[in-house]
């Protein structure tokens, strides 16, 4: 019975005991326990992401009036196996005059910066990698890989259009990066904790009702980090044809687009610990592990497919607009933000929960509409002093 | 035992796993170079010169200001994780530094620095 | 030797050489790579001396920002990039010989010091390094004016960075 | 248990290549690249001696996070002096960086 309790523990000291039996020193069988668990998660995640790009094709197509692959197997799920098989079977080329080394580890590094990240998310409330206690920081740091990674692919391609889209892509991901630490701030200040496994013990009321406006900056900031569009100029196949990864083919191709899915589905993940109450819902939690791991892969999903439906919905935006809008309308509305909520927490700690609810609530919705306001009457003017310029043409 | 030990397995596993993958596509698949198939996809055009072209200052522009307010934020953190426990001037003081580096931010765009143009 | 030792020296050699490679190779996008392996070297070696929070931050700022405002620097200033030529200034001996001799020198009053052989307390159980550390920052008894200071000193910096390079007249 | 030494010893050693560095290169952004392991050197013997120190006290976090900081924006003005010569004078070469020199 304690097996469905609390699975990772029995199966750690099971084997522990295995181990230590053939005469292993317990840190290194400890290590090397852990290794085979981690071993497992992400074999686990490799599959899923196999899953997750039929997932994807499925969705597109539902989106755009189309039935998706449906000739291998039964809705077509055999369909993303012959892919794998297909990109196994696919000459790698190289093209000449490409920096060999680099070129052959950037995409390594792409899919291992998503991979990592699977270290800080609990997925149960015993079963998480390591509760390490600058969690929240951790996941900035593995995007700063995913960075370099495709910055080495567009210039290791001896590709123009490779390296002009690494160059865009890299500009819009560190630029979306700094609201998006803004917003990491707000459950750091709600839990007092940057351990995710803190940040959902204490998530008693969902934060996204203490801070809407933060889970909301957090998603467009996901989605720009994940370079999907509306965000994904790098792509632009009219001008660069598929940006940093032109050049790359067959599995090494497979990697950079494998790693952007399951990158998605990972910030969906992070999405709902940091701001939907990760594994809990209604006490499921408690019953075993497995519902718990059920909830937050469900929650997880959520959040995948509303990346989705904005990618397959929203047109691409040009970089000028889109720095625009992150430089002069979403880095200083999370600097607000961030004001509002720290100020707001110190005032209302200690009072009744539904005023600090309420408090909480109301000032994001404030600071919102306040945003939206500004942001109406300053286009107004800049649209008037657009007309206004016409007239005066039409005039002489 | 220290924590990290068990993230330098998930680096560890998380290189392993990709360099299977290609590894394994890399025996599986056919090997057969030539000049043709190695020029530079340039939408069938021929490509001149190699692909260090001049490129906007701007991105800089960009990359510098992002470091500064990283830098920053970053700060931030072990405040934001102590704030409840400091009460109201920690808080100010908090508000104080992201007021400073608003002003860096008005500054720049008031320099038309931010424009992309 | 301990396990944490054979990491240590691992992660020392890697970190040396790669350090090496940021001084000594020719294509400066690939000295800039290097230099992103140094850094992690020394993330790992934060990483080993239980510092958490300097960890996290060494990859955010220096492998997130520094080293990519680096790349981006190269390719502005890519006239220069040509591999050709030398990459050594004529004084390049005279430049090892002083980093051999600093090298020898630190060592040497190293050896002459009795905190060398130090060995570290057990690092306390609970002890939460990162909160610690905020409290330092804004407590008035702690360090909250270099706190202070440096978000100004940052501010200027950006403020002179932008000014010196981008001035438009 | 890895002793004092090592560290301080591995600090002392990247601290020299990256004045090497920065003594021997012509390129004005590898000078640059130099004074970035000069300081993590730096980094590195604060945070050994917070840890072989006493861990309760967090002045060696403290000045490796200003360390951080004096970093930042050292990479940001020198680098940005360095596209504004190489603006005005088409060269990141040191040497031929002169225009103060009699």
């Amino acid at each position: 019975m304690s097996f469905w309790n609390d699975p990772l523990k029995v199966a750690a000291d099971w084997l522990l005991g295995i181990f230590t039996g053939w005469g292993m020193p317990v840190p290194a069988a400890n290590i090397l326990i852990g290794f085979l668990g981690v071993l497992i998660l992400i074999s686990i995640l490799m599959v899923l992401d196999i899953g997750l790009v039929w997932v994807e094709r499925k969705v597109v197509a539902r989106f755009q009036d189309r039935i998706g692959p449906n000739r291998l197997g039964p809705f077509g799920l055999i369909q993303p196996f012959a892919d794998i098989i297909k990109l196994m079977i696919k000459e790698d080329t190289t093209p000449g005059g490409a920096d060999k080394v680099v070129y052959n580890i950037a995409p390594m590094l792409s899919m291992m910066s998503v991979l990592i990240l699977w270290a800080v998310v609990p997925l149960a409330p015993t079963i998480l990698g390591v509760d390490l206690n600058i969690g929240v920081l951790y996941i900035i740091a593995a995007g700063a890989i995913g960075t370099l990674s495709i910055i080495m692919g567009g210039w290791s391609s001896n590709n123009k259009y490779a390296l002009i889209g690494a160059f865009r892509q890299v500009a819009v991901m560190i630029s979306f990066e700094i609201p998006m630490l803004a917003t990491l701030l707000i459950p750091t200040i709600l839990a007092g904790s940057m351990g995710t496994a803190a940040i959902i013990e204490r998530q008693d009321v969902w934060y996204v009702l203490l801070s809407p406006l933060g889970a909301l900056i957090f998603l467009v900031a996901a989605i720009a980090e994940l370079g999907r569009a509306p965000f994904d100029l790098a792509e632009g196949e009219s001008e660069l044809v598929s940006g940093y990864n032109i050049e790359y083919s067959g599995m090494k191709f497979g990697m950079f687009y494998a790693g952007e899915l399951l990158h998605a589905f990972t910030f969906g993940g992070f999405w709902a610990i940091l701001f939907f109450g990760g594994y809990r819902f209604l006490g499921l939690e408690q019953v075993s592990p497995f519902l718990a791991i059920a909830v937050i892969l469900f929650k997880a999903f959520i959040g995948y497919w509303l990346i989705m439906w904005v990618r397959y919905t929203l047109l691409r935006i040009r970089i000028d607009h889109m720095l625009a809008f992150n430089w002069k309308f979403l880095t200083p509305l999370a600097f607000t933000l961030i004001i509002v909520t720290a100020l707001m927490h110190a005032l209302l700690s200690g009072t009744p929960a539904w005023l600090y609810l309420a408090g909480m609530f109301l000032s994001n919705i404030l600071v919102a509409w306040s945003a939206l306001e500004i942001a109406r009457s300053y286009s107004r003017r800049e649209r008037e002093k657009v007309d206004g310029k016409k007239a005066v043409e039409v005039g002489h | 035992m220290n924590p990290w030990v068990f993230v330098g397995l998930f680096f560890l596993v998380g290189l392993i796993i990709p360099l299977g993958a290609i590894g394994v596509a890399w025996i599986l698949g056919p090997k057969k170079p030539n000049p043709i198939k190695q020029t530079t996809y340039e939408c069938g055009i021929e490509t001149v010169g190699d692909s260090w072209v001049q490129f906007k200052a701007q991105y800089y522009i960009f990359a510098l200001v992002f470091l500064i307010f990283d830098v920053e934020t970053v700060f931030l953190f072990p405040w934001a994780v102590k704030l409840g426990a400091l009460g109201l001037f920690a808080v100010i003081e908090g508000i104080i530094f992201i007021l400073i580096l608003v002003a860096g931010l008005v500054y720049t765009w008031r320099k038309g620095m931010l424009e992309w143009a | 030797m301990t396990g944490e030792q054979i990491i240590f020296l691992v992660v020392a050699f890697v970190t040396l050489f790669a350090g090496l490679m940021v001084v000594t190779a020719r294509n400066l996008v690939h000295a800039a790579l290097w230099l992103v392996a140094a850094l992690f070297g020394v993330a790992v070696t934060y990483a080993l001396l239980h510092a958490n929070f300097l960890a996290v931050v060494q990859v955010v700022v220096y492998i997130g920002a520094i080293a990519i405002l680096f790349i981006f620097a190269v390719m502005l200033t890519r006239k220069d990039m040509r591999d050709q030529g030398p990459q050594m200034n004529k004084n390049w001996w005279l430049g090892a010989a002083l980093a051999v001799l600093t090298f020898g020198g630190l060592y040497l009053m190293l050896q002459g010091w009795s905190g060398m052989s130090r060995t570290a307390a057990v690092y306390p159980s609970g002890f939460d390094a990162v909160a610690e550390l905020g409290n330092e920052l804004v407590s008035p008894a702690g360090y909250v004016l270099p706190f202070e200071v440096a978000s100004v000193l940052l501010v200027a910096a950006l403020v002179g960075a932008v000014y010196v390079a981008f001035n438009r007249k | 248990m890895v002793p004092l030494s090592w560290y301080l010893i591995f600090a002392a050693a990247l601290f020299s290549i990256g004045m090497f560095g920065v003594l021997s290169r012509r390129n004005a952004i590898a000078i640059l690249l130099g004074v970035e392991l000069m300081l993590n050197a730096v980094n590195i013997n604060l945070a050994a001696f917070w840890r072989y120190g006493n861990v309760l006290h967090m002045a060696g976090q403290v000045f490796a996070v200003i360390v951080f900081a004096v970093a930042a924006a050292e990479v940001a003005v020198g680098l940005a002096l360095v596209i504004s010569v190489y603006r005005r004078r088409n060269t990141v070469i040191a040497d031929e960086i002169d225009l103060m020199k009699w």
